[in-house]
């Protein structure tokens, strides 16, 4: 009896040894009720599982936080200060929505956690770095692309494949009327005008519209060829739905975030065929050799392909890694964000399984071998192919077949 | 001059007049009963009087001053209270919070400077009204004799001139019209505050008041003393029948 | 002074501050709702008066807490009386949607005139309450505290007597003289200010104003005031402050809690019309009384 | 343009109209405001999406559906808001119907998580009309939904059913002395607005997207079409809701769709302070 | 043979008690008059009847069901109708629609001739037919309550102070409407605080107060009794 005991006694104390050896403890951020949280800790728990099963970093396992933010600026908050101070993690990765992001980034000063971000596309986020770096530089964005770059590509595409080829002088703004979209919608136009391309109409409507064939018709009837969309809500759905039934005279060319993902063909019942939308810093293209390998894997752990925050989601555990790798001391923050600063994920290379590069205020350097916008677009026959940048086409943009242009 | 002079009050509903040029007053002290067939107009005079029906003709002079299409606040602090057929205690609380909320008003802020003599008042209110063992029952669990008693003693806490009640004993029984009554003669007699009652209670109506104003189809039809008003043709023809003189004189 | 002087689990200090905000939420509520029987469906309009000017001021000077406070005070006390006056005679669900159609015009509004309210992102880098967590926590508590105790005061005054005497019938009230129309006008202004100077102290405390702070509310505060009882201020903050904390503490649970949080509502309408607190209150006083007659 | 506008605002007029429908008849009837009226809209949606996707014919899956959101509504009046009203304050009702309405779009995200889901159209033919490209669904939903208001204003004008309706919406005490059993036609009545309510939300989710939040902004509007109405008035809701419906599209043409809604609003809040009955309301307050 | 029979009834609303140990038989086909002044019960005792006040103690036998505590509507549809207090009209409906909601609950065919004798009865109502119930007068719309109530076809026929609140000459004509339908052998129940209207077509008499009934008897024994005319009614 006393041997089982002593047994016992031997296995419960391994275990705790074992519970105690010190592992790399970080908390993740999100609003888990929604697809986008679901993405973050999707793919975040995936790069953990593979770290740990590669024997974790430096030697120490990541143990995982997740905290639902519910998408508000109190529960991150409330998340935030738990995790700091009740959990003692490490570090933070997450974030959805700029909103919370940017009014809890002196929640983060005031902890001073570094914090990698994923899902705050303001500019005004890594803006705050550069107002006063000894105070943010705990904060680095690992993803998505701010609205300004995300407008630039589309931009981009319009300026130089849009134009050149189908010689298009006309384009419409029809966007919701939410800040995110629309510095995405703006840059894109503004872009455009520099390529000679006249904005004729514009127009922001509120989330939930149900009808938009006013706005249509009124784009059209001012000429426009092209109408640059900025849709970050589900409207995008029923935008697209309506367009295609109307058969609008202007080709749908923009960021459109729910056609980022297989499941937009069924959401509009196949008529989402031509609609294009460009992917920030992600899709299933070749931006690094790892990319496609991703997509695929996360098909078949989730049953679902990564969206489009998943892929700076995946990333940060990776630049985390390499960060800390290469630190002087892995336990000092300062070390650490000197460390974070110069990890490079080139575009083309293998490291992640897309583009990072950090600016001096811990954007995503954008263009270059840094971060990258893909356009891509639902064929006529059904498939989602990457149209521009060149490099990474998959597939050529058709025009849609009722557009007389 | 009287205290309250109403002159050729007159309210037109849609088609149907309510009150055609209705005229009678009220001395100081003086206990005036208004009598007439359910729907006769005895009610709509009461709110125009008190301001709840913005009259759409007529004079209601009262202290002097023409108060016609006045509020019901503006009239109450000057010192007309009316009660309603239906009883309207104050839900949720209990009678001596009932009454408070009646000194609360404009009219009192002058007489009671303080909560003690508020406190006073309240209690003397209870007490002149019968309403000690209930005092700190709710209302919503005291029965209706007592409720009427309560819109009586509500009426009377704020130390009004005149009074209107509107049928203050229906539903009761001659036992609860009692000490109703007593309180209403006592407030009358003690504070010679003026009473003008609707009531269908013909016995109880004729002991207690002692001038009639008989009222039919919106019209008066006739006025005096209760002896004079159960003989008049018309008051007998549209209201009481053969046997109202008998009603006064048992 | 205070319970949790030595508190130092800044954690729990968290979900406390926000808890107490929110007692003083569902009691500002109560204040208008509760007493004088005139369901506001729009509070968290009121609540962004005070918050949302907080951000418009401090996007162009960083105010300080010690005068933006007074100042949210004032401004939502006006707004309160103007909104009040037009709405006030309205009746049952009239003024029910006509409190909830100002609160989604303030929300509609906020989202699309984003160049001034940052739209859906909101305005941050407000100055915080305090410098530290624990002070930050103690300034919430004080002023908390003091909100419903004054609430609580005015409410067991003659004030609240009054207003609950509208509550139950304005015709008797105004038979009496009583000015009706002013006591629902101040019993808006009183609601409206502490509900005012909640969202500026809300402001503070995160340094954030914006919608997903702001416009659920409108719904919350009905709520905890109703679970937790309605016309007596403290039921109603208890009932704020025990769905929150317990919000928090579930919030593990996601989706769950939320579904959970509107079960307890529904039993609650349902079982205890009265309120939790209300019934509670109600039941120890009896035992109270049983005791004391022994 | 004009003929655009014209279309259009008919169109959303009319589902704006079978949604008030129900909305209104409850308030009329029962005197009760339920604000789960919304949710009758989403629960049909997701359940025809649910069993379209399982793989039962469509036509099956529209009736199935419009049976159980049926049978919601007359358990929902039959037990717990009767009871309700039986206590007396109308605010328990108000807050018991919300947070109903709050408890259906919780579990509904549990079961059906947060993504948006379509089902396919019913007719998608589009159809030209004065030089206008009339989506099928759209036309569908139009079609169906001004057959429906119809029928139910036939329903209840020509028949018996119909005529204890009208009896009880106007005095409940003298219907209940000629016979009418009242508690039962509240609870056809609520089942009947949960029909209208499910007939809209599946018309329109072949063109917009079934989500857990869908009610909220449909309850908001139907509350207020009725209000501008007048309570408890079926010819003053569907003319407040063609009212709305043009609106909608008037200030999305001359000035701009994202201040629709806040228009809309401002005119509620408007007719609530000067015109608190309504268009066509009796004077009840 | 009685049609109705009440026995011991206590009654009221709430807390507070109206009908306090009401006992009361009606015999078939015979006019019974209740009479008592305001407040003694007279109303709820016919509420009671209908079902919409539930007894709190007491029975009540229709024939030789007992319908105490069932519903309102499921007593109208065993033949007992009741014309209200207040009258309680459809306002929005027309004349003939009030009339016909009434006989939804019976055989169609028999709705003309039940039309034809309502209007035999109160030939006013016959001109009217097309008119809203809301805009009539008082004394018309009394009469459309008492012809709604007849369209049951009930086996017995309440009458709610029928009387109130209406002209002399109207009365007149609406007694003379009652004593018609008296005529056709239907059994009435009518409470009153008009006694000389009441008491030239009803049978038998009780004298109402404070919830009891303090005497019952036949007309002539209530004419000839003066102490108690004196006493109860103040004839």
């Amino acid at each position: 009896m006393k041997k089982v005991l002593s047994f016992l006694l031997v296995v419960l104390l391994s275990f705790s040894i074992f519970a105690a050896a010190k592992t790399w403890k970080i908390g993740v951020l999100g609003p888990y009720q929604t697809e986008n949280g679901m993405w973050v800790q999707q793919a975040v728990q995936m790069a953990a599982d593979e770290i740990n099963a590669d024997g974790g970093i430096l030697g120490r396992k990541i143990e995982l936080v997740f905290q639902d933010t519910e998408g508000s600026t109190q529960k991150m908050q409330t998340a935030i200060i738990k995790l700091t101070t009740k959990d003692k993690v490490d570090f933070i990765i997450g974030g959805v929505g700029s909103g919370p992001v940017l009014a809890n980034l002196d929640i983060m000063a005031r902890q001073k956690i570094i914090w990698l971000g994923t899902g705050a596309a303001s500019p005004d986020v890594t803006k705050k770095v550069a107002e006063n770096y000894s105070k943010y530089k705990y904060y680095f964005r690992v993803g998505t692309l701010d609205s300004i770059a995300q407008g630039k590509s589309v931009g981009d595409f319009i300026a130089n494949y849009l134009v050149p080829k189908y010689n298009v002088k006309k384009a419409a703004i029809i966007s919701v009327d939410l800040v995110y979209a629309k510095e995405i919608a703006e840059t894109a136009a503004e872009i455009a005008k520099q390529a000679g391309v006249e904005i004729v109409y514009t127009d922001y409507f509120p989330a939930g519209t149900a009808d938009f064939s006013a706005s249509f018709k009124k784009a059209t009837e001012a000429g426009a060829q092209v109408i640059i969309d900025a849709i970050v809500t589900a409207d995008g759905i029923q935008f697209t739905k309506q367009w295609y039934d109307l058969k609008v005279n202007a080709a749908l060319v923009g960021a459109i975030a729910a056609a980022l993902k297989p499941e937009f063909k069924d959401q509009t019942n196949g008529k989402c065929v031509y609609e294009t939308s460009a992917y920030p810093n992600g899709g299933p293209a070749p931006l690094t050799t790892k990319t496609l390998d991703f997509f695929e894997k996360h098909e078949n752990l989730y049953g679902v392909a990564p969206g489009f925050i998943s892929f700076p989601a995946y990333n940060t555990l990776y630049v985390l890694k390499e960060a800390l790798e290469n630190a002087k001391n892995p336990d000092n923050d300062e070390d650490v964000i000197k460390a974070l600063e110069k990890v490079v994920f080139p575009l083309g290379g293998d490291k992640g399984v897309a583009p990072v590069k950090f600016t001096e205020n811990h954007d995503l350097v954008y263009g270059g071998d840094g971060a990258s916008g893909i356009i891509f677009q639902w064929s006529k026959s059904g498939s989602w192919n990457a149209v521009w940048p060149y490099e990474y086409k998959t597939g050529e943009w058709e025009k849609p077949e009722w557009i007389n242009w | 001059m009287a205290l309250l002079d109403i002159n050729n009050l007159y309210k037109k509903f849609g088609g149907l007049v309510a009150t055609n040029n209705i005229t009678f007053s009220v001395e100081k002290g003086e206990r005036v009963g208004i009598l007439g067939p359910n729907g006769a107009g005895k009610t709509t005079i009461f709110n125009q009087v008190s301001g709840f029906i913005k009259p759409d003709g007529g004079e209601i002079i009262f202290n002097g001053e023409n108060i016609i299409g006045k509020s019901p606040e503006f009239i109450a602090k000057k010192g007309i209270v009316r009660t309603f057929q239906i009883v309207k205690p104050f839900k949720g609380m209990n009678v001596y919070d009932n009454l408070k909320v009646a000194t609360l008003s404009p009219k009192m802020k002058e007489e009671i400077k303080n909560e003690t003599e508020r406190k006073k008042w309240i209690e003397y209110i209870i007490d002149i009204c019968e309403l000690k063992n209930v005092a700190y029952t709710m209302t919503d669990l005291l029965p209706q004799g007592y409720l009427k008693k309560l819109e009586v003693a509500k009426s009377l806490a704020i130390k009004p001139k005149v009074v209107l009640l509107d049928e203050p004993f229906a539903g009761l029984t001659h036992s609860e019209i009692e000490p109703i009554s007593k309180v209403i003669i006592k407030a009358n007699e003690v504070s010679g505050t003026s009473i003008v009652l609707i009531e269908h209670r013909l016995k109880e109506f004729m002991q207690l008041v002692e001038r009639v104003i008989a009222i039919d189809y919106g019209e008066k039809i006739a006025e005096g003393t209760p002896e004079e008003i159960v003989k008049n043709k018309k008051v007998i023809e549209s209201y009481l029948g053969k046997g109202g003189e008998e009603i006064v004189n048992s | 002074m205070y319970i949790f002087p030595v508190f130092k689990d800044y954690y729990l200090l968290n979900v406390f501050s926000i808890a107490v905000i929110y007692a003083v939420y569902a009691a500002s509520w109560d204040f208008l709702s509760g007493f004088t029987g005139k369901e506001n469906f729009g509070h968290a309009a009121f609540i962004a008066i005070g918050g949302y000017m907080i951000g418009f001021i401090s996007s162009v000077y960083p105010i300080k807490p010690f005068l933006s406070i007074p100042l949210a005070a004032v401004v939502s006390a006006i707004f309160g009386i103007l909104i009040g006056l037009p709405t006030l005679k309205l009746k049952g669900p009239y003024f029910a949607l006509a409190t909830l159609a100002v609160a989604t015009i303030f929300e509609k509004l906020s989202i699309s005139l984003s160049d001034l309210t940052g739209g859906e992102e909101g305005i941050y880098g407000i100055e915080f309450l305090t410098q530290g967590q624990i002070s930050s926590f103690y300034f919430v508590l004080t002023f908390a505290v003091l909100a419903i105790l004054i609430m609580y005061i005015l409410g067991k005054s003659n004030f609240g007597l009054i207003l609950k005497s509208l509550r139950s019938d304005e015709d008797a009230a105004r038979a009496l003289g009583i000015k009706i129309n002013f006591y629902k006008i101040s019993a808006f202004a009183v609601s409206s200010m502490f509900a005012g100077i909640a969202g500026s102290i809300v402001a503070h405390f995160y340094g954030y104003i914006g919608p997903d702070i702001v416009y659920p509310l409108s719904l919350n505060s009905i709520i905890m005031a109703v679970v937790g009882g309605i016309g007596g201020i403290v039921p109603a903050a208890l009932g704020g402050f025990f769905l929150t904390f317990i919000s928090e503490m579930l919030s593990e649970f996601g989706d769950w809690n939320q579904l959970l949080y509107t079960v307890v509502l529904i039993l609650s309408t349902l079982f205890l019309p009265s309120g939790i607190f209300n019934y509670l209150g109600a039941k120890i006083r009896t035992i109270g009384s049983k005791a004391g007659e022994k | 343009m004009f003929a655009n506008f014209l279309i259009n605002g008919a169109i959303n007029s009319s589902i704006y109209a079978l949604i008030a429908l129900g909305f209104s008849l409850t308030f009329g009837v029962a005197g009760i405001v339920n604000l789960y009226h919304g949710a009758y809209y989403m629960v049909a949606a997701y359940l025809v999406y649910f069993f379209i996707t399982s793989g039962i014919p469509s036509f099956i899956s529209v009736v199935l559906s419009l049976l159980i959101v049926m049978v919601l509504g007359a358990f929902l009046m039959k037990y717990p808001i009767l009871y309700l009203q039986k206590k007396g304050e109308s605010i328990y009702i108000l807050i018991f119907t919300l947070g109903s309405a709050y408890f259906t779009q919780y579990l509904f995200k549990l079961l059906f998580g947060a993504s948006y889901y379509s089902i396919p159209s019913f007719y998608d033919k589009s159809t030209k009309i004065l030089g206008e490209v009339i989506p099928g669904s759209r036309l569908f939903a139009f079609i169906v939904s001004v057959i429906t208001i119809i029928l139910v204003l036939l329903f209840i004008n020509k028949t018996k059913f119909g005529k204890q309706i009208l009896a009880t919406s106007q005095d409940k005490y003298a219907a209940e002395l000629v016979g009418v059993n009242t508690s039962m036609i509240f609870v056809v009545t609520m089942s009947l607005a949960a029909l209208l309510s499910g007939i809209a939300g599946i018309v329109i989710s072949p063109f917009l997207s079934i989500s857990p939040n869908m009610w909220l902004t449909t309850l908001l509007k139907a509350f207020s079409i009725v209000i501008l109405g007048g309570l408890g008035s079926i010819p003053g809701s569907i003319i407040a809701a063609f009212f709305m419906g043009y609106l909608e599209s008037f200030v999305s043409l001359v000035w701009t769709s994202s201040m629709t809604e806040v228009v809309f609003l401002v005119i509620v809040f408007i007719f609530l302070i000067f015109r608190p009955t309504g268009i066509m309301g009796k004077k009840t307050i | 043979m009685s049609i109705l029979k009440i026995t011991d009834v206590v009654s009221g609303y709430g807390k507070a008690i109206v009908l306090d140990g009401l006992s009361l038989e009606v015999e078939e086909g015979k006019c019974h008059a209740v009479l008592g002044p305001n407040g003694s019960g007279k109303s709820t005792l016919l509420k009671t009847i209908t079902g919409t006040l539930k007894p709190y103690k007491g029975e009540i036998y229709f024939k030789d069901s007992k319908i105490t505590g069932m519903n309102t509507f499921k007593i109208s549809r065993m033949g007992i109708s009741l014309s209200p207090e207040g009258r309680r009209l459809f306002p929005d409906l027309t004349v003939k629609q009030n009339l016909e909601i009434a006989t939804m609950f019976t055989q169609d065919k028999e709705k003309e001739s039940k039309l034809e004798f309502v209007f035999n009865i109160f030939p006013r109502l016959k001109d009217r037919i097309n008119q809203k119930a809301g805009t009539m007068s008082g004394g018309e719309q009394q009469m459309v309550a008492i012809a709604r109530a007849i369209m049951i076809d009930p086996e017995i026929l309440l009458l709610d102070e029928p009387s109130m609140g209406l002209a002399h000459i109207i009365k007149e004509q609406i007694f003379e409407g009652i004593n018609k339908i008296k005529e056709t052998g239907k059994t009435i129940l009518i409470v009153e605080q008009d006694a000389t209207m009441v008491m030239p077509i009803s049978d038998s008499i009780s004298i109402l107060e404070h919830g009891r009934i303090k005497w019952s008897g036949n007309v002539s024994e209530l004419e000839n009794n003066d102490s108690l005319r004196n006493s109860y009614l103040g004839l």
